[in-house]
């Protein structure tokens, strides 16, 4: 181990009214791993982006081995051996899986396409991730977790030196953090180089050699990964967080939510249960459980075949968003590019289109008012933000959870469903979140949260549902549970098994 | 004349027409000028108590030939085409004579392949009358603009070169601009308004049909038919009020009905296998005040 | 959180022209015209192009509202034709009075954007292929209607193509009006307001409790009444209705919006974007007229200044991001 | 992870059947037109709409290779007057040999296709508008070239339009390799995959390597040197290559790709898909002018059944998925 394989030096980056990178400095050594961490918009994704050649800094340099290297596009870093898993999808839902993990450089013979050895190879790659799927379904049809899983498979292909990773776990349930974390092991034994992003502070220590931080576009610091938790709070956020659960339980009062039998053919079945007001009720299962098909049927956003919800006693009918927002319901969706932003418009526009309604007197919108409402919600949640017309594309991928959430907030639903409401979120903005999660249950309201953090939906709720297989196979009170116990439920076989 | 001789055999019928089967292409139905024209045809179909069946190839040589193909699978006794383009013709006439099927080609004639009849008013003659006209109302001398139909298309082609040729014998008489307002009416209105900003003197406009005329004098408002005389071509109902009206000096009347008329007439004899003329002139007419009740009543 | 957000504002001129940025591309159109042509810069000549431009405009902002939401109208040059004929048609051969003919015209306009957006909406065609069918479809009935002639257009609805004094031709006042009423509605409204979002991202909007399909009923329905009010002016200008009128506008519609800065895949689009837009078209149609370009010509230059105007545009936007 | 998985299977002709939906409708149509009209199933009768339809499909098969990635090529039809204008006029006036003139028709239709993809990929213009400024100055370039008169192509090249032997028509020989071609392009070559990535998530495209902008670059070729080819087929037909060749074919091209399952917002599209399209609608005019259907309503007609077709085909796809 000569040295570093890889240094930036000064890096600076500027995008229209921001300054995301303001002198960035970082060195990795081969066969490690390097966490960076750092607040929402702190620019980790941007110094990646530059690292990976989808972005050019204005200021700075990059070394590779001791040489500063010029990285223009995508193909010179991979020429290069640096490949990256990008923080926001990189897939072509159009196109197969065996495709997108040869994307840009498919196996040819005689000049065509070929096919067969493409789907060959995936196979191959999909079995290393553990990932079982046909090669030839297309990307599109996949769940959230499963496209990760295909992207961390997709970077693999290219046998890099220097494996880039942005929130890779963001996504992902126990079971394939576990899985992925034994597959960065094993690239790190075998001497490739690992940059990795998150913001799940329990992982650094699991998997991480050393960390930098990043905080306002600079680096921080340089510490171990054994560097304690509570430290590297401070040194990310600039002070520390007493307490990363603050859930207060209130006494529950009537039923708000009832759902009864609710089932929908090939993907869930029979799933009855209800929230009380006052409540949080904690969703927990693995991957494609059918969590999210659940409160997508619940909310309205997809039909279902038998069952009934009802709403403070009203019943509401399926697939009806509009009606489900009548009675008092919210979803904040799980995929927040593809349903839960407009990703062109402004921040403003986005956290008033819950309630652009409301905000609408005789036909025309009071877009002051709606206005005000989202400055005082940005400022709630800490929105990093150039300003309330900043197009919510180009907030950092935790800002942007953040308008997704603000969105509802603004709304004040009675009960809001929140499908991996702190998905990319850093510290101390979930601390936030959970806070607004107490404001709501103290006013009487309830949530139903779907989370793939443990600790979140033991630490938050005040009772669990796990589901398994499209059922709901169990509840346990919060209080007292622990991952293990959640974790044996999920994965216990189902009576019936596959759900038709 | 070959192909109407062979034809007759299948003809069957007497001398009427009863029960034949007709194909027509026009050219295109947007036209005042072609609906007359198919319903001269239709009333001499009608009258002659043949089936003729009209589609419409909207200007597009091509479509006019797939149109001409199916009528010969269609087994019609006669096929009439009115052009969109008179060499593009050439191909679906050979292809209907392949199959003995005689073919009457209307107001515009077909280069490059045998049909028994071609009826047609002589659109290049018309613009040389129009020149003519055009010359007179402005007593000789002036400036004077062109509108042109849509750039490329054979009826713009002949009446502008017809004009041109007979601009020439008139030196006094000056073409200062000659702007595309591809037969349309609103063009012709927006066309006109253009050119009066840089051509206020102007004293005269030959118009290559009568929708882009009427739309030149709708830009002209009280000038028209006075300090600028408008000359269109066509000789359609409207064209005709105006000329009626004075707002149009004249217009090269072809008599549309007569010429669908004419048509039906010779594609029927044809299919009885009668041999017929080579060549029927469906006279142009040039209608001024003086004569233009004659036209209207037609 | 964050103490120093890291912010440089600019001003608001700046940003109000990257928003406007065809009005740079109009600007030196009008410059370079002007200095080509001495009759171009007269006020007459100038309000010669405001009326030739007001039908395109007011095809264009109906246009706005569907290209706003992702979606595209190629009906609205024959919805106009069908408009005006049947107003006519039920003027002087049915012999209604006209206010209830002009009243019929219209709600001809509105009930193709209706049906256009049931297909769309309900039936989940695309929009191309439900507004190109329309296209064939209403084209057709304004020539089954009107037997392929043009027919006169009741006194006074003509009166929509005079010039009120001298110097204020009707047309124009229409294009204003309507113009600002697209701007009002965009701006201003729920409808507006849902357009650009169902058009930026249409699951989002849904589960925002936008009723998608609603919405894009409205969308339509004012792209059909913006094309009748358009076929109606058209016609007034001639004092009759053609049934072949307005054939290909759809092009030159879609055009103005796209110059004025509007995006194919939706989300954006501005009705002043769209008013410029169809000023740039008028403007460069009356140069060529001025300066005598030859037909054959006149097609390639129009092209080549299309493409420089959005060039410009582009560039311009690129340098300052 | 689960050892159940959630999926249904579906057999691979139901699949087939969901991917290629207009085929369906193609066979109602034809079925009916049958039905309705003696003369239609004859073989001349087959041939001749085959014929017909060969221009429009070898210019959708270009055109799919646009819409695959997400653009839209308005310029096909121009393109192709230009080009066989420039080989007719290259071997007659000029004088070439006939080899050289085709060889100079195909290059100008590929260079107007590289003009289009320079201006969107390089200048950032929106394909709408860089092509629909091409759409003008291809056509106005024609007619320049020709002083706006047909002109006679080569014999040798008019013999595309022949039919060999009583059965074969070199149109569609012709059009049935460019399919195929088209087909191999995008299901087997690196630039044809490379145009889904594009179409489907442009960004994940740059990202994972692909040089967006070469590619691009290749994609409005092709479409160019289809729309060249088109071209050459349509004149040969009528021996004469006409300036006003093939106006407005670009729509009934996209019309063609989209019937045939294609998505104008990118990412999907197939060549067999884009054949029925441009089948369905030969077949229509056909049919039409067989059943003797008025001039006035055959529009009306073309237009409900464009959106019964695509109709039958979403609805199919809903109760399927
Ligand atoms: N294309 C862009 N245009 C304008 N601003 C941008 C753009 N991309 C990023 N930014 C801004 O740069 C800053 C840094 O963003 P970046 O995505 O690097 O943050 P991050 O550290 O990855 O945050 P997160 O943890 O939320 O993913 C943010 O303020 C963001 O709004
Ligand atoms: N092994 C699998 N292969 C293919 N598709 C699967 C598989 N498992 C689940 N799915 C699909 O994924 C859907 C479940 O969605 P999803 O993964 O979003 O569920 P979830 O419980 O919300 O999980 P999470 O939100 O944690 O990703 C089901 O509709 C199912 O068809
Ligand atoms: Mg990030
Ligand atoms: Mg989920």
């Amino acid at each position: 181990m000569t040295g570093d394989i890889l240094r930036a030096e000064g890096l600076r980056k500027q995008f229209p009214g921001v300054l995301a990178l303001d002198g960035v400095d970082l060195s990795l050594r081969a066969g490690e791993v390097h966490v960076l961490l750092g607040e929402n918009g702190a620019g980790k994704s941007t110094l990646i982006k530059i690292l990976s050649g989808a972005y050019h800094p204005d200021g700075g340099r990059v070394l590779m081995d001791g040489r500063p290297v010029r990285i223009r596009s995508a193909g010179d870093a991979r020429a290069l051996g640096i490949a990256t898993i990008y923080q926001e999808f990189n897939l072509v839902p159009q196109l197969t899986v065996a495709e997108n993990l040869a994307l840009g450089r498919p196996p040819r013979r005689f000049g065509l396409v070929d096919r067969a050895r493409m789907e060959r190879d995936a196979a191959g790659l999909l079995a290393r991730v553990d990932v079982r799927v046909d090669p030839r379904t297309p990307v599109g049809r996949l769940g959230i977790a499963r496209m990760q899983m295909v992207e961390i498979a997709k970077a693999l292909a290219l046998e890099a030196r220097i494996l880039i990773m942005d929130e890779p776990t963001a996504v992902l349930t126990t079971g394939e953090v576990e899985k992925l974390f034994a597959i960065v092991r094993q690239l790190r034994d075998e001497g490739v180089s690992i940059v990795f992003i998150t913001h799940h502070l329990e992982e650094i220590p699991q998997i991480g050699d050393r960390v930098t931080v990043l905080r306002d576009g600079r680096s921080v610091a340089e510490v171990p990964a054994s560097t304690p938790h509570d430290e590297l709070v401070r040194l990310m956020v600039g002070r520390p967080i007493d307490q990363q659960y603050p859930r207060k339980r209130a006494r529950p009062g009537e039923p708000l939510l009832k759902v009864r039998g609710l089932t929908r053919r090939g993907v869930f079945a029979d799933v009855s249960f209800e929230v009380r007001a006052g409540e949080v009720v904690g969703v927990a299962g693995l991957v494609g459980a059918g969590r999210t098909e659940v409160a997508r049927a619940v909310f309205g956003a997809d039909h279902y075949d038998a069952g009934e919800v009802t709403v403070n006693g009203r019943r509401v009918p399926p697939g009806d968003v509009h009606a489900a927002m009548e009675a008092g319901l919210g979803l904040v969706p799980e995929d927040r590019k593809g349903q839960g932003l407009v990703l062109g418009a402004a921040v403003a526009e986005n956290l008033g289109l819950v309630t652009l309604r409301d905000a609408t007197r005789a036909g025309f919108v009071d877009r002051k008012g709606q206005r005000s409402a989202a400055a005082k919600v940005a400022g709630r949640l800490g929105i990093r933000m150039a300003g309330l017309d900043q197009e919510v594309r180009t907030l950092s991928g935790g800002n942007q959870q953040k308008v997704v959430i603000g969105k509802w907030l603004v709304a004040g639903a009675r009960v809001l469903i929140l499908d991996e409401p702190t998905r990319g979120v850093d510290v101390g903005a979930r601390v936030e979140i959970y806070q607004l999660v107490n404001e709501l249950t103290a006013a009487g309201d309830a949530v139903l949260m779907i989370s793939s953090d443990l600790p979140e939906v033991l630490g938050m709720s005040d009772r669990i549902l796990v589901m398994a297989r499209g059922r709901l196979v169990g509840e346990l009170p919060a209080a007292g549970a622990t991952q293990d116990d959640v974790m044996a439920m999920a994965v216990a076989e189902v009576e019936g098994g596959r759900v038709q | 004349a070959g192909t109407a001789a062979t034809a007759g055999s299948s003809g069957g019928g007497s001398s009427g027409g009863a029960g034949v089967k007709i194909g027509m292409s026009v050219s295109t139905l947007n036209n005042p000028y072609f609906v007359q024209f198919r319903d001269g045809a239709q009333a001499a179909a009608a009258r002659l108590g043949v089936a003729l069946t009209v589609t419409d190839a909207q200007n597009d040589a091509s479509q006019q030939v797939n149109q001409v193909q199916n009528f010969t699978s269609q087994s019609m006794k006669a096929i009439i085409i009115n052009p969109v383009d008179s060499d593009a013709a050439a191909p679906a006439v050979k292809a209907a004579d392949r199959v003995s099927i005689p073919v009457i080609a209307a107001d515009r004639g077909v280069n490059g392949a045998e049909v028994a009849q071609t009826v047609a008013s002589d659109n290049v003659a018309g613009g040389r009358y129009a020149a003519q006209e055009l010359a007179k109302a402005v007593g000789g001398s002036g400036k004077v603009v062109v509108l042109q139909g849509v750039p490329g298309t054979s009826a713009s082609r002949d009446r502008g070169q017809g004009f041109t040729e007979g601009i020439k014998a008139f030196p006094g008489v000056q073409v200062v601009a000659q702007q595309p307002a591809d037969f349309d009416r609103t063009k012709g209105l927006d066309v006109m308004t253009n050119l009066l900003q840089s051509h206020p003197d102007l004293k005269g406009v030959f118009a290559e049909n009568d929708e882009m005329a009427l739309g030149a004098i709708k830009a002209l408002g009280a000038k028209a038919g006075q300090q600028v005389k408008v000359v269109g071509f066509d000789g359609t109902p409207d064209g005709l009020k105006a000329v009626a009206a004075g707002t149009m000096t004249a217009t090269i009347a072809q008599q549309p009905k007569l010429l669908g008329q004419r048509a039906v007439e010779a594609a029927v004899r044809a299919a009885n296998g009668e041999t017929i003329a080579k060549t029927v002139a469906v006279p142009v007419k040039i209608a001024t005040k003086a004569n233009v009740a004659e036209f209207q009543t037609s | 959180m964050s103490s120093n957000v890291l912010v440089q504002r600019r001003s608001p001129v700046a940003l109000w022209l990257a928003e406007n940025g065809a009005l740079v591309a109009l600007v030196v159109l009008v410059v370079g015209l002007s200095l080509l042509s001495s009759d171009f810069l007269s006020v007459t000549n100038l309000l010669n192009v405001g009326v030739q431009a007001a039908v395109t405009a007011i095809l264009a902002f109906g246009s706005t509202f569907v290209i706003v939401t992702g979606g595209i109208d190629l009906s609205v040059g024959s919805v106009a034709a069908l408009s005006a004929i049947v107003l006519a048609w039920g003027a002087t051969p049915a012999g209604w009075p006209w206010p209830v003919a002009t009243v019929a015209g219209l709600a001809v306009g509105v009930a193709c954007g209706l049906v256009n957006a049931v297909l769309i909406a309900y039936g989940k065609l695309p929009p191309f292929i439900a507004t190109l069918a329309m296209l064939g479809v209403a084209r057709g009935l304004a020539l089954v209607i009107s037997q392929g002639s043009p027919i006169e257009l009741p006194a006074q609805v003509a009166h929509l193509g005079d010039t009120i004094g001298r110097y204020l031709p009707v047309p124009v006042i229409v294009m204003v009006v309507m113009g600002v009423v697209a701007a009002v509605i965009l701006n201003r409204t729920y409808a507006g307001r849902a357009m650009y979002a169902i058009g930026g991202n249409e699951e989002a909007a849904r589960l925002s409790g936008i009723k998608v399909d609603r919405q894009k009923l409205i969308t339509y329905a004012l792209s059909g009444g913006f094309a009748a009010v358009a076929g109606i002016v058209l016609a007034s200008r001639l004092a009759s209705a053609q049934p072949q009128a307005a054939t290909g506008y759809e092009l030159d519609a879609i055009a103005a919006v796209v110059i004025g800065g509007a995006s194919l895949s939706g989300g954006k689009g501005r009705a002043l974007g769209t008013f410029v837009g169809a000023l740039i078209l008028a403007v460069l149609r009356n140069g060529l007229n001025l300066l005598s370009v030859s037909a054959f010509w006149q097609q390639v230059v129009i092209g080549v200044v299309i493409a420089l105007a959005v060039l410009v545009d582009t560039l311009r936007r690129r340098e300052t991001s």
